[in-house]
């Protein structure tokens, strides 16, 4: 959307379609890149607080400016990112080079190209797809390549395992994942994802708003499938073990540092973010506010889908802060034999439900 | 598990690895994620302790058995002072049988909690391992308030102990035994019910009671595997016949009798004992001094003596030989967790990296005590 | 049973191989080193000794004139008797059958008696050191053992300083 | 097939158990907090007061302390040491229980007990001390102690004694002694019997 109202305006202004078209892109980027920094920086902050807090520590604290990393801690984000970009950039001796510098930037742009279809607001997407539904869920497994890529020529066996883990991991849970995002788009007949969210609006019986999740049992089911799936495609605990720390020392990152490691650090908060937004859109009513009527226009819009991300997110973290990590085989358990298993037969029952009550 | 034949990877877990609980080296042969064979290095934290104790004198051994066990520095003084006042044939007065029972069952069960902890730790479960340091540290507070120090003691003296207990101290322990007995219910909740901490845990690492036998495997291992033998009860030392307890043995509950699972689950139950006991000693405990048995001149007589006693980790015993001078001619230590160690090899063939991780937690190794 | 009987059994079993010392305490009996392997099977799968734990394998250096020992602590967890059998050995040429095969404990124990006293567990599969280097010279814990300078252009600390800092 | 069932339901039901303790936790922060910001709160030192004739006992375990003023050179603590961090030289006095004004050397201790040695190096490698207080019973005038807690009175409490160099943390109690005036509180030696 951003990025056609900008290159219709350019149009206007003069005739260079190509360049119109580079400065649209462009201009339409840089806010997208900040936003994700910014996601990171209070994620990370609020991650570190959340898990403080459940653990019945203070996290980062500080009396003030200064060495002590502002109030509250508040700065303690700005202090590591400056410390991860200052840090010294070093590639081990017998690495893949030029696959080892790759793959930081292939996850990221994963990540970013993800980031560009997400529905902030009613007119606040920099791209709105026609098959925006579909094209999220397939540049998000560009990750695995980065992935993996960063594991084999880290010429680390502990990374070795880590990628090979993770390849696994995220493929198996894009079918889940996959399969739960169908019944949105089968109950709204449409992958675009304004037209998705726009189909939610209104409310059922008065009291609960018209979302997916609230539609019918089976979507009810679906939502907390795709939830779930999603995590695991974040590579976040319990399914964490990609990068188990106490198996797998830091799994596939193990030799990663500095301004690289915060690069992958930024793609995974960035796709906390994207499934999140992917969750809200498709199954609570994206930017419509949960009160029918109420608050349901312009800037609430963007407060009504960041606040529902953020709470998701927080629920990832409560997740993160609870459970013990699952095992490889138990992983795969989980997803072949119980969430494949009930999302096909959620697919069955919103058909269902479809011909007789829709 | 399945046995898929492949080409062999040797991967070296350690001596730097977030859980291997010190500095352990495993060398792993594995077949992708399954493991075919662990090799166990030890000896990267020798500190030489056996050629130390030939070297000093009898009373100042007392800290070095402190750095040995470090977790459970008032047990490892505890079975040295036991040993030694067997050697020499003291009878100590009734309060110092007391007072080191308290604190041996104290620190028996802030060893546990950082075991406990740290297992759930190994599996993944960052918020219990936090929970249970809390507590834990709030026994340290109380032997710091004791003895000053907060985890190398050298409280216990042969014939004594360094100091008598602060006059409140029956009151503080026994606030905190009223604040940490609901707290063990909050653990299980959070930590042990978990379905994924079951499933990571219930039939992973089965060892037998008579391979445990056999590798002399002792403690809440030994009792995971459904063996009833506990040197409190079996060969009370001190004054352990007095007090009722049970010695929980491992039942399989939700897997196989002697998996990871019941290891745990035996070191909780424990903890739960050791309050038992705790709360008797508290109430029983008599006046006196705890001075007077201390001998000036510790000179055993000729002879030797082997003496196990319970320790958090199993059957800790010392075996001193004298020969009539201030320094020991030969001063070993039987170390619980160095007979645990070697059995992880038996245990974790067939199974994968993640499972070898949480056998090795199971086992609760420390690596001061094993490599002494 | 108890040690006296446990030892009158032994006595029976293999006349000749319970030597007398008059040095040991309760429950410690010296055997001759030829048969142990034999003696120790024996004790082990008896019904009436039954001895199926190893506790502890001591080695001991009787001084500089005297012979190394090697004092293994048995149990029985079935009927409760314990007994501690000591085998000496030579100081020039220490050597012992292992039992490694028997009890599975004594495989590292073996290897630290070994690490520390020099003593030879002849049949074990595995005989290492174990908590000391592979390279390292001398056996620590004998009373004769003069401990190297440096090791790998360390400077290896010696026990008692002698000298001050500075 | 229940138990896939019966399975789900387990896992559902005991990982919700498990967040709602972890949101409690969250939610009661303030209570359950234990962290305490270091530079700028400290723990309390424990007060200990046992009472009865115990008082003297020493149950803090932080740096050791020499009143050297005190110290009549008997060499206790140094053999109590299990780790040989205490190193002291002596010197006999020439006059026992005299002050010895160039170096600063009193006679009498405040147990009143005369000296009878110079003590002209005291030092402690806090390094290597194991703080396993050994060497503080034996010491027949109290003169060597951990600092703080009930010893506060004789010196505050120290147990953040960070150096930058090793150096550093070898303590020297001992009163400064040229290498001539250890030299003049030597004895004179006898004169060499001729031949």
């Amino acid at each position: 959307m951003t990025v056609d109202l900008l290159i219709d305006w350019l149009n206007t202004i003069g005739d260079f379609p190509v360049l119109a078209f580079i400065l649209a892109v462009v201009i339409s980027g840089i806010p997208l890149f900040l936003v994700m920094a910014l996601n990171a920086m209070v994620a990370v902050y609020v991650e570190r607080k959340v898990s403080a807090f459940m653990m019945d520590r203070i996290g980062p604290m500080g009396q003030g400016p200064g060495l002590h990393a502002g109030k509250w801690g508040l700065l303690q984000t700005v202090a590591d990112a400056v410390k991860l970009l200052v840090k010294e950039d070093t590639v081990p001796e017998s690495s893949d080079k030029v696959l080892f510098k790759m793959a930081p930037f292939i996850i990221f742009i994963g990540a970013f190209m993800g980031l560009a279809a997400v529905p902030f607001s009613q007119t606040l997407q920099v791209v709105d797809f026609n098959v925006g539904v579909f094209y999220i869920i397939a540049v998000g497994s560009i990750g695995v390549i980065g992935i993996v890529m960063a594991g084999w020529a880290s010429n680390n066996k502990w990374s070795l395992y880590g990628a090979m883990r993770s390849a696994a991991q995220i493929i198996s849970y894009e079918i889940p994942a996959g399969l739960s995002i169908i019944i949105p788009i089968m109950m709204a007949g449409t992958m675009n994802l304004q037209e998705l969210i726009h189909f939610q609006s209104g409310s059922v019986w008065g009291i609960l708003p018209n979302w997916i999740i609230f539609n019918n049992p089976f979507s009810f089911i679906a939502f907390f499938i795709f939830f779930i799936s999603a995590i695991a495609e974040t590579n976040r605990t319990p399914f964490d073990i990609p990068e188990a720390e106490s198996e797998l020392v830091a799994g596939w990152m193990t030799e990663y540092s500095g301004f690289r490691w915060a690069i992958f650090f930024l793609s995974e908060y960035a796709n906390m973010l994207i499934v999140s937004g992917l969750a809200v859109a498709g199954f609570l009513g994206g930017w419509q506010s949960p009160i029918p009527g109420l608050f349901d226009s312009g800037a609430w819009g963007l407060f009504w889908f960041m606040g529902k991300v953020a709470s998701l997110i927080f629920i990832m973290m409560w997740f993160r802060w609870t459970f013990p990590r699952l095992r490889v085989d138990q992983l795969m358990h989980v997803c072949w034999k119980v969430f494949i298993p009930i999302a096909m037969l959620n697919i069955f029952g919103v058909g269902i439900w479809k011909l007789i009550f829709g | 598990m399945g046995i898929v034949h492949g080409d062999q990877m040797i991967l070296n877990i350690g001596p730097q690895h977030p859980s291997t609980h010190g500095v352990l080296r495993l060398e792993v042969k594995t077949d992708g994620e399954i493991v075919s064979e662990v090799k166990p290095y030890l000896g990267y934290l020798h500190r030489c302790f056996e050629k130390h104790c030939e070297n000093v004198t009898y009373e100042q051994v007392v800290p070095y058995t402190d750095r040995c066990d470090y977790l459970a520095a008032m047990n490892s003084n505890f079975g040295y002072v036991v040993a030694m006042e067997e050697l020499m044939e003291i009878k100590v007065p009734e309060r110092v049988d007391y007072i080191r029972v308290i604190m041996g069952e104290l620190n028996r069960v802030a060893s546990h909690l950082l075991a406990l902890g740290v297992y759930g730790l190994d599996v993944g479960a960052f918020t219990p391992f936090l929970y249970m340091l809390r507590d834990r540290e709030r026994i340290l507070d109380m032997f710091e308030y004791t003895c000053g120090a907060r985890l190398l003691y050298n409280y216990m003296w042969v014939g004594g102990v360094s100091h008598d207990l602060p006059k409140d101290f029956v009151q503080i322990c026994l606030d905190f035994l009223d604040y940490f007995e609901p707290q063990i219910s909050e653990y299980n909740e959070l930590l042990t019910y978990n379905k994924i901490f079951i499933e990571r845990t219930a039939d992973v690492g089965v060892l037998p009671a008579d391979v445990a036998v056999s590798f002399g495997v002792t403690g809440p291992n030994l009792r995971g595997s459904g063996v009833k033998w506990d040197v409190r009860k079996d060969e009370p030392y001190s004054i352990y016949d007095r007090f009722d307890f049970d010695v929980p043995t491992g039942t399989g509950e939700f897997g196989t009798v002697g998996d990871c699972f019941d290891r745990y689950w035996v070191r909780m139950l424990e903890v739960k004992e050791s309050v038992k006991i705790l709360r008797q000693a508290l109430k029983d405990i008599p006046d006196g001094d705890v001075h007077q048995a201390i001998p000036k001149k510790i000179r055993p007589p000729k002879g030797s003596v082997y003496r196990r006693t319970e320790s958090p980790r199993g059957d800790l015993g010392y075996y001193i030989v004298s020969d009539g001078t201030p320094v020991a001619t030969r001063l070993k230590m039987r170390s619980p967790a160095f007979t645990a160690l070697s059995v992880l090899d038996e245990i974790s063939r067939g199974w994968m990296i993640s499972d070898v991780i949480a056998i090795l937690g199971s086992l609760d190794i420390v690596l001061g005590e094993i490599d002494r | 049973m108890t040690f006296a009987e446990i030892k009158a059994t032994i006595e029976k079993q293999y006349p000749g191989s319970v030597l007398e010392n008059e040095g040991l305490g309760d429950h410690q009996v010296e055997l001759k080193g030829e048969q142990w392997i034999e003696i120790a099977t024996y004790m082990k799968t008896d019904p009436t000794l039954c001895f199926d734990q190893l506790e502890c394998i001591t080695g001991v250096d009787t001084g500089e004139e005297g012979p190394l020992q090697s004092r293994y602590n048995l149990h029985s967890m079935e009927h409760r008797h314990k007994i501690e059998v000591v085998i000496c050995h030579d100081r020039k040429n220490p050597k012992v059958a292992s039992i490694e095969q028997l009890w599975r404990i004594g495989d590292w124990f073996e290897r630290e008696t070994y690490d520390m006293f020099g003593i030879v567990y002849e049949g074990h599969r595995d005989l290492r050191r174990i908590l000391c280097p592979d390279d390292w010279e001398g056996w620590p814990l004998r009373k004769d053992y003069e401990g190297q300078e440096s090791y790998h252009g360390i400077i290896v600390p010696k026990i008692k300083e002698e000298e001050g800092w500075e | 097939m229940s138990k896939y069932f019966t399975n789900i339901y387990d896992t559902v039901s005991t990982l919700w158990t498990g967040m709602q303790i972890t949101w409690r936790h969250m939610m009661n922060i303030k209570r359950d907090n234990v962290t305490l910001q270091y530079p700028e709160e400290r723990w309390p030192r424990p007060e200990r007061n046992i009472g009865f004739e115990h008082v003297d006992y020493n149950v803090i375990r932080s740096r050791l302390h020499v009143d050297i003023d005190d110290c009549i050179g008997c060499k206790k603590c140094e053999r109590a040491c299990p780790v040989n961090c205490i190193k002291i030289d002596t010197i006999k006095a020439p006059n026992r229980g005299e002050d010895i004004p160039e170096i600063k050397h009193t006679g009498i201790t405040s147990n009143d007990t005369s000296k009878a040695m110079v003590v002209s190096r005291f030092t402690i490698d806090m390094s290597e001390c194991c703080y396993c207080n050994l060497c503080t019973y034996p010491c027949p005038e109290d003169c060597i102690f951990m600092v703080g807690g009930p010893n506060n009175e004789k010196h505050n409490i120290d147990y953040e004694f960070s150096e930058f160099d090793r150096n550093d943390l070898i303590y020297q109690f001992s009163k400064s002694i040229t290498p001539e005036q250890k030299e003049a509180l030597q004895p004179p030696k006898k004169p060499e019997v001729k031949a």
